[in-house]
């Protein structure tokens, strides 16, 4: 097993996918480089959260997903 | 009596308002805000994803909030996922109480949770395409009222 | 679509209220208050009296400043007199509007002035007989919100 | 015709009856002097209003009931 990781909401139009798959294990540096610049560039901002493992990190600079893990990006939710 | 759901079909809130008033029996009042996807030339569907890890269990911690701050007999939270035509009920949340306060304040601070704080992405579809809508800064401001 | 209504028999809120929400295709939100007789071991039942001649004007004018205030496509407002058992309704107001901020406050406007600045008088009987009741202080605080 | 005196709510229960008949024309002072001392100690305070003829006088002490006019004592009102 590798790591999912996911485009959520108008995040998949600009990785241009829904998911992209990854080794484990995968850091904040890793993950980053593996997104692609444009993805990148809103990630760094405070407007994403980044959830691991069905939990949404307080500190998404401290990610450190392990083998099985899901990483979903998330960009501002729109409800209701 | 807390009943939180999340729907892909179509649903109709006046079979869950119904059997959710009746459920509590005593109850002052009970308040109840249905949205629906708003008439507009322009647009053809709406379509609301989510990120089911996390869906549901940010709607239960939002009612535990609510059943924490406001003095509630019952709260009802559906939300609709998937395409939705105009017209259609996304969401209907309501709340029974001894008092009015509490069932109308519980309301308004469920809806506001729901519009910019729950796990929903929502985008319409015009004539030129998709469109990804955010939170106005209304809501933001709307939000931020419960602090 | 203004429908105000006083009424001297039971009343089913959802009967109500479906045809209210249909009536205003392109609504983007309904908010509904229902209030009933709480249950309360000691009450046997409620009473309300009014004042013919002013009552459903008064109402008429509480609706038209609703109107004013807040951006609403419709407005319904009921509210019961005579003999009421626990478990009755005894009011229900309903608004329907583009945005959820003029549905709820309408709402939330509209009961604060139904409570305590409309031309009702509210009684009800206990084990030891008849008794009158009056707004609340927090009635009061509410009302004084709309200026 | 004559002038009609309603007492509404729970005045009904101080007055002691639900309505009293008056002969025209009443003014405030007369009124008071008709309803007797508990409903005219109640009916001074600011919490009693008064209608005339359908409309509730801003300045109750102006009251100026003809014949026919129902006069009614409103006090504190509760609904919904």
């Amino acid at each position: 097993m590798a790591i999912r990781i996911l485009f959520l909401g108008p995040l998949r139009d600009l990785a241009g996918c829904e998911e992209m798959t990854a080794a484990a294990p995968l850091d904040w540096a890793g993950l980053l480089k593996l997104v692609g610049q444009d993805v990148a560039e809103v990630l760094a901002g405070d407007r994403i959260h980044l959830a691991c493992g069905g939990r949404v990190l307080a500190n998404k600079t401290e990610l450190s997903a392990q083998d099985g893990d899901e990483v979903a990006l998330l960009p501002p939710v729109s409800g209701g | 009596m807390r009943d939180i759901r999340l729907l892909t079909e179509m649903f109709v809130p006046g079979a869950l308002i119904g059997p959710f008033t009746n459920a509590h029996p005593g109850l002052g009042g009970v308040c109840t805000f249905v949205g629906e996807v708003r008439g507009d030339a322009e647009v053809a569907a709406l379509e609301l994803t989510h990120y089911e890890p996390l869906t549901l269990g940010g709607m239960h911690q939002l009612a535990d909030r609510a059943e924490e701050r406001f003095d509630l007999l019952g709260l009802l939270m559906v939300h609709r996922i998937g395409l939705l035509r105009v017209g259609e009920p996304i969401v209907c949340v309501s709340a029974a109480a001894l008092h009015r306060r509490d069932a109308i304040d519980a309301v308004d601070c469920c809806m506001d949770h729901l519009k910019s704080a729950a796990w929903f992405w929502k985008r319409e579809k015009r004539s030129d395409g998709w469109h990804w809508i955010e939170p106005r800064d209304e809501d933001h401001r709307d939000l931020a009222r419960w602090g």
